[in-house]
């Protein structure tokens, strides 16, 4: 594949595309702007053919990797087919066309969807009130972490200034802890993927606001002293955050609820299969316990009799507020609801199944080819972990090389790096809607480049080749920066 | 087993290779007594064309309002090669492009996207997005408490003007790292914030000034003078503006003697549909200087082995998931997909597009305000220079007025600005875009006549 | 200039190029007074906005009628990824795959597509498509006339429970060459050919025999007699079918001894919207002796240099391009799109799809029977057994009933088949298929009652 | 790109696409179907999930060169542009919804469209009747030389069986002869790509039915004499027939009714920017002049005050009649209509304009680069031919072999030994949307090539080297054929 010019350099001065560039308007009509308020320069956006932009990024997509194309099994991503159908729903004229302050009166079909999402999402959690208005995981954890603030708050409990986080979490967790005023404690993880319990109950104490935590952890394994590390917390009057990212793993098989859990959020773009777009957007709704339940981010939609409404601050006075100008991403939600309505009871609980026999399968190929697993004695959970510490100290080949060189044998490489606590990992996350046969290709090119690492360490080292450009020169990247093009 | 491509056949194989007798086993380290239940409160499971059904039949309840409503999220026409290509599966269906070589379509998308937005505010660099324009002012406002060294306040002054929407977000948002937003009361003639009303913060230790351009009543600020004013102080300025006036009204960058040094502002005008609010995107450019305190993600150009070109995420020392608790915001998953179409949108549109577009916006909003001022009792709250949205002052309450409008006229009258704004029962905020023809506006006019008479 | 990518400065250097001072030079070939005026009565310019605009307004015009006609045409769920795959631009926007090496993508779609046609039919082998049903129906006609060798004559048994619009295309199309159309008439009692009606024919010089299954009016033909009876006379048979009721009967490969020779039929019923009547897409199957005979694209699998599967346009010497006179059609063009998405249709729905599909619609059909005949006077015209499609006698003229059914009830009631054959002014030819529900069955019925009251 | 399976070979017995399976129906449903006319073993369509399927169709597109990806010069197919917002308007629901057999009374919207581009086919061709009811060029094409065969047959004129047909023609031409019952007999173009008006006009008598040509020709030049040849043709009784798959040279410049023509087919998908579709959908409009008008295949719309209403046979009696079961391919009429309506009366004559301007320019550069136009001193119309005999004599490098290179320099391929007078040619048509640096970028490509063929001819001669396949067996393809597949 060629390189493609940026648009930019396709553009020239006097080209447009006539069709999309209504007919300027008679400057009288822009009379009352005062000059003084007037740009001076136009902005120096491309000037193209209207085909020259089909073409350019059509071609500039062809580029990408992408679930619709490969496989794609990025651990802690739950890159899942993302169905079709829930996209034309929620692109429907009527969804598409409503503005975000229409009234209640002429939302009802919207608001009816937004409900019964809400209804689902409380059964499948069972958590006693869901908001859906968080736009991402990290805004989800953000109100997570807002409202357990809010609630000690509200009980005057004011000493209570740290967040406890095993260390394997994922960076979000931390960084929302520190946004909403926290400082964060790391607690360490221990050699079979579960957290250390002594550690946790000498971190627990007076200055304990809540545990955040991802079950199954991003190690791959569920925690299974759970309960314990429940009651810990809670004993040191803390609350329990559950980041649900990994919510894929247990969907119908446990409930964040029953496990004791104050707060959680979901990643629909990930559990709920709405795609990732390059970047997003997401949603990340919570669904919080009893106690939690006066601190949920509005708006949260109700329903009197047979007409749904929002319910806003007026009615959560202690809500911890609004989060985004509107109601989240309505976008996002509606493709989540379809998804939902198609899986129903049987097909939700067949998520966590399917998405774990497809994980431990897979581990168990893989160590058949030599791979090696982090928790070699613990079940997969939707996810797990492989390093490759051998293969960088006997062959200098790093996870970072594989991960290259996968992209050659046309499959996306597994989350490298992460969790840290690991050297040299993959996090592996194949999802349930992967066939057997596309687990076994992986395998096959894992078993090839673990041979090329041996045989040919080299080749590996200077992966990839068959991509639009080989490795890219980071630092170059970060020193001599270059964010903008200009002539 | 609604996309699970799993046979009986591939089951039974793969729990042998496992070592496992059922699926269930897999599960045997989860303590039994946390196993759920059957999930009895779900509704059954529905095929592809029945849940259509359902979600059609809603949709088509909430269709056919005219709409007039502005107040941060605008219907604008959106070329239809805008989604056609972003919902091609290869950037629909593609994650975040952490692997670089093989995301090379995403990346040089954003990198576009980022060249865009630099020139359409004349910033510096533009991150590849956050949110909405609500959080990202909170996100901005969250910057500037670290970009602004000369301040050691986390006091914030805040005009009154800034969409209510947007300042409860910040509210929400910054309260935990002890913002403290000081209000600014806005000139009840102008509608705009008087350089009088900020004055008396001279030689106080604010990290910030927010100045919205154009403000929630459309109306527009004296930025040039704010701006000065706020630097002379050691003030940084953050604007917040739409992306769509930018191609008539003066950018940040060029705002008084040095420019905005951190802009935001909502990207839906540039491509994304109204949608019920949401996916937008924030869009957030800064100057030079202060890249390294910018959150969210940013994509630089750079050479691969071979010297060609390419692109990469980088200054990722910012990025949670490498500073963790240090990061600059907590920001992931950012909106990719509608920053995807707002680039190819603003291709297409070109400078010729979004001028005329913006123009049009502009046009058909004053001939809105002559027709509906023309009605008894209705004017106009605000003097001064306004862009494409202005608020009016109606006889009577403004919400049952627009629910009437709704409800027998079909028409979605705009937005009530009482319901943040004291004494302002009566006002409502109108604004028409390029969509609308005379005809509606003309069709509005008369039905509010009725409506009032 | 709309679509045109020139500016100014491009067209100075290009003429500069050229050698010519003006884009009319260009033209001086042409003698001036056949020169064009002005176009003065086409209509100026729109954007796309504003053509959309316009374009919106009527379809939402036509918009609301639940439909219970089938005729030939029929309303099925279509999975949302069917067209948004048809619609990427590789395959929307390429041309016919004369070049191979750059067409693979299409050419194995076709491939796939005349591998699935086959099955369902349980023919040899597949075109890669006609324009329609109807003069899929012509063309095979034409090439019976070529294939069948022991005929010398130009004659056609056409049963007159065929299609009545396909028959006026055969007359249409195959006229010129002399083809005789040999009516035959349908039972009175069953509406379906009987053996009684061809066999006067026993023993004379008939090219071909047509057999419908399902027939126009749903009913079900005694395909394998029929078969059996033409081919013991050297005539060859057509099978005109419903391609999702084969799903459910037996394909004319089956047909009796040995099986039909050529198969056609209206490829809509495969993942193809209503859409006013096309682009729709004929399929064309036949037996293998017969391949030279048939007309339109056929893709073969071959391999290249390397030894590499790959696929490729093949016998092309039966087509236009490079038999010219002497080609088996004039066709060139066909309906790949539609196509193509048929194919992706197929893959998705599966055998277990396509029976439920025809299961329910046969299944709701029979409800909608059931509940319309429950109405005084209103009972079935036929006996015998039919397939999801059903003639209806009312107590009077049925284009009455329809038309008030469609402006006080908003239901498209059906068809009239009193439009083709006489005696039928009260007949209505209704079909219910699986995305017609219960309730609406309900409500046809009720607005029936209503109307015949 | 590695090959890609036969969605056949991804099949896995009990697999499926669920959420596009409704639920069985219960088989007493089914009770009324007699066994015998039941099917005995189900067809073996494949049993793949969901994202197999989509997986499979997005990799396969992208084996496809389209002109959303690459400039497609294909002479005589008019690759331009097709604009994105035609098929956002064709496919709104109302469209798509509507059944063929609905009222007219609820088809106000649909038959206003169809109305309105018979009158923008009218004033653009100075035809005096159209009918939109041809599905393709072809069948517009047969239409027209019907109607031709029912006027001389209304007069009686019956002794006319023959067509003349210029030797250059598309194959449609003298095959559509063919299927309407006439002869063909070929007519000779003369050394500057016009027709030889001598041998024309000898081959004109009673015997003459009519006369069927492209103008400009498939050489790419405007026939400069058709006043004389249409007299010729008109002076022995012979209707003329106008191919007007090369009427985008001249949109605005010239009307086929002007010329003297009777009857004229349109291809839509090539004038009016529809797309090609990998090999359809068209649509052949045709135009007639006042004589032929009473022959015209229905339906056609017409309007009675402010109401549409189709007019089919029974006003029309002498029609050729119905050429589908409905309406033609009408989704490619709204494309066509919107198209019409976007350019209007200033864009549709610059449409002849640039695409001429395009024609023009890169034929020079070519010659630049050291290409032989095959008439070197004519005016190119909006296409025309190279010639590649001399590279074929002195490097046996054919121009099929240049043709499969271009491939390598992404570029498409223009039509090959077409027409066939001119020996190894390449009929080029760069179309009006196509940028200048696009054609400046083929011209490259080409020089390169060219310079290759004489300095390493095997390299030529083995292309294309980076398509999915190399070149193909094409005869073995026609002898072991094998056109389905089966495990
Ligand atoms: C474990 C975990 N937590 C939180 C997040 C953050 O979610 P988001 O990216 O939607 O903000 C992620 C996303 O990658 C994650 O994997
Ligand atoms: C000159 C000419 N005439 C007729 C046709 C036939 O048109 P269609 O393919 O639409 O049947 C073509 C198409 O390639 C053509 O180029």
């Amino acid at each position: 594949m060629s390189g493609e010019q940026l648009i930019f350099e396709l553009s020239r001065s006097g080209r447009r595309a006539y069709a999309q560039a209504p007919k300027p308007v008679d400057d009288k009509h822009l009379s009352d702007l005062p000059a003084k308020l007037r740009r001076k320069e136009r902005p120096g956006l491309p000037e193209v053919s209207e085909l020259q932009v089909v073409r350019h990024y059509t071609r500039l997509s062809q580029k990408n990797f992408a679930i619709d194309k490969q496989f794609y099994p990025l651990g802690s991503c739950t890159m899942k087919y993302n169905p079709r159908g829930a996209n034309r729903a929620a692109m429907l004229p009527g969804f598409l066309g409503r503005h975000p302050l229409a009234p209640e009166s002429h939302s009802q079909g919207y608001l009816a969807c937004l409900y019964e999402l809400q209804e689902i999402l409380h059964e499948v959690t069972g958590m006693a009130g869901v908001s859906l208005a968080p736009m991402a995981g990290a805004q989800g954890e953000f109100s997570g972490v807002a409202m357990i603030r809010a609630y000690h708050q509200a009980r005057g409990d004011d000493g209570r200034n740290e967040i406890l986080i095993p260390e394997a979490a994922h960076g979000t967790n931390p960084a929302t802890a520190s946004m909403c005023g926290y400082r964060v404690r790391e607690v360490p993880v221990g050699k079979d993927g579960d957290v250390d319990l002594e550690a946790l109950r000498e971190a627990c104490g007076p200055q304990t606001a809540g545990l955040m935590m991802t079950n199954p952890s991003t190690c791959g394994v569920f925690e299974r002293r759970i309960e314990e590390i429940a009651a810990a917390v809670h004993e040191a009057g803390g609350l329990l955050y559950y980041d649900g990212a990994n919510l894929n793993a247990i969907l119908g098989k446990v409930r964040p609820g029953d496990m004791g859990f104050d707060v959680i959020h979901m990643n629909l773009h990930k559990t709920f299969a709405t795609p990732h777009g390059g970047g997003g957007p997401g949603a990340g709704p919570v669904g919080v316990s009893e106690r939690l339940k006066p601190y949920m981010p509005t708006p949260v939609v109700t329903r009197d009799g047979d007409t749904y409404r929002w319910v806003d601050t007026d009615e959560i006075p202690d809500s911890i507020g609004h989060l985004s100008a509107f109601q989240g991403n309505a976008g996002v939600l509606l493709r989540a609801y379809f998804y939902a309505r198609v899986l129903g009871r049987e097909g939700m609980i067949r998520v966590g199944e399917y998405s774990t026999l497809a994980a431990n399968y897979l581990l168990r190929r893989l160590e058949s080819v030599g791979c090696r697993a982090a928790y070699p004695d613990r079940r997969a959970s939707h996810e797990f972990i492989i390093s490759f510490s051998r293969e960088a100290k006997e062959t200098d080949v790093h996870a970072m090389d594989i991960a290259k060189r996968l992209l050659d044998y046309n499959q996306h490489a597994p989350t490298a790096y992460f969790p840290l606590l690991v050297p040299e990992c993959f996090l592996i996350e194949p999802t349930e809607t992967e066939t057997r046969e596309a687990l076994d290709e992986f395998v096959e090119a894992m078993g090839e480049i673990l041979r090329e690492a041996r045989e040919s360490p080299e080749l590996v080292k200077g992966a990839p080749y068959t991509q639009p450009v080989r490795r890219l020169d980071d630092v170059r990247a970060a020193k001599q920066l270059d964010l903008t093009w200009s002539e | 087993m609604p996309y699970i491509p799993h046979t009986p056949q591939d089951v039974k194989e793969m729990l042998a290779a496992i070592g496992a007798e059922s699926i269930e086993e897999l599960f045997d380290e989860i303590p039994g007594h946390l196993k759920a239940g059957r999930l009895e409160a779900l509704p059954e499971g529905l095929s592809e064309m029945e849940a259509t059904a359902v979600m059609a039949a809603r949709a088509r309840q909430d269709e056919g309002l005219v709409c007039f409503a502005g107040a941060g999220a605008y219907e604008h026409h959106i070329p239809a090669a805008v989604w056609e290509l972003a919902t091609r599966g290869e950037y629909y269906t593609a994650y975040t492009p952490y692997q670089a070589e093989a995301s090379q379509g995403t990346l040089q998308v954003i990198y576009e996207y980022q060249t865009m937005m630099a020139r359409l505010t004349a910033m510096d660099v533009s991150n590849a997005s956050v949110y909405d324009g609500a959080s990202g002012l909170a996100e901005a406002v969250l910057m500037a408490l670290r970009a602004n060294r000369k301040s050691k306040s986390r006091r914030v002054l805040m005009p009154e003007s800034v969409h209510p929407r947007y300042r409860q977000a910040v509210d929400a948002i910054c309260v935990h790292q002890g913002v403290e937003q000081i209000s600014v009361a806005f000139e009840s003639a102008t509608g705009t914030t008087a350089l009088d009303s900020v004055k008396p913060y001279s030689g106080e230790d604010i990290a910030a000034l927010v100045i919205p351009q154009p403000n929630f009543f459309g109306a527009l600020e004296e930025v040039d003078a704010l701006t000065d004013w706020a630097h002379e102080n050691g003030i940084l300025v953050i604007g917040v503006v739409n992306p769509v006036a930018m191609a008539l009204l003066a950018p940040p960058g060029e705002w008084g003697e040095t420019g905005a040094d951190i802009v935001v502002g909502e990207g839906q005008p540039l491509g994304v549909p109204l949608s019920s609010g949401g996916p937008y995107f924030g869009f957030m450019c800064c100057t030079k200087k202060h890249v390294r305190q910018m959150p969210g993600r940013i994509i630089g150009r750079t050479v691969d082995e071979e010297g060609r070109p390419g692109y990469t995420l980088t200054l990722q020392a910012r990025e949670q998931h490498i500073r963790r608790s240090k990061a600059t915001s907590n920001i992931c998953t950012n909106q990719g997909l509608a920053m995807t179409a707002a680039t190819i949108h603003m291709a297409l549109l070109g400078v010729d597009g979004l001028e005329a577009v913006a123009g049009h916006c502009h046009a058909n909003t004053r001939a809105l305000l002559e027709r509906l001022t023309a009605i008894d009792g209705v004017e106009r709250v605000f003097e001064g220079p306004f862009f494409h949205e202005a608020a009016l002052r109606l006889p009577r309450d403004s919400r049952t007025v627009l629910q009437e409008l709704a409800d027998n006229h079909g028409i979605l009258a705009g937005h009530v600005p009482g319901l943040y704004y004291e004494g302002m029962e009566n006002t409502l905020l109108v604004c028409a875009t390029e969509v609308r023809t005379d005809e509606e506006i003309e069709r509005f006019g008369n039905a509010l006549a009725e409506v009032l008479a």
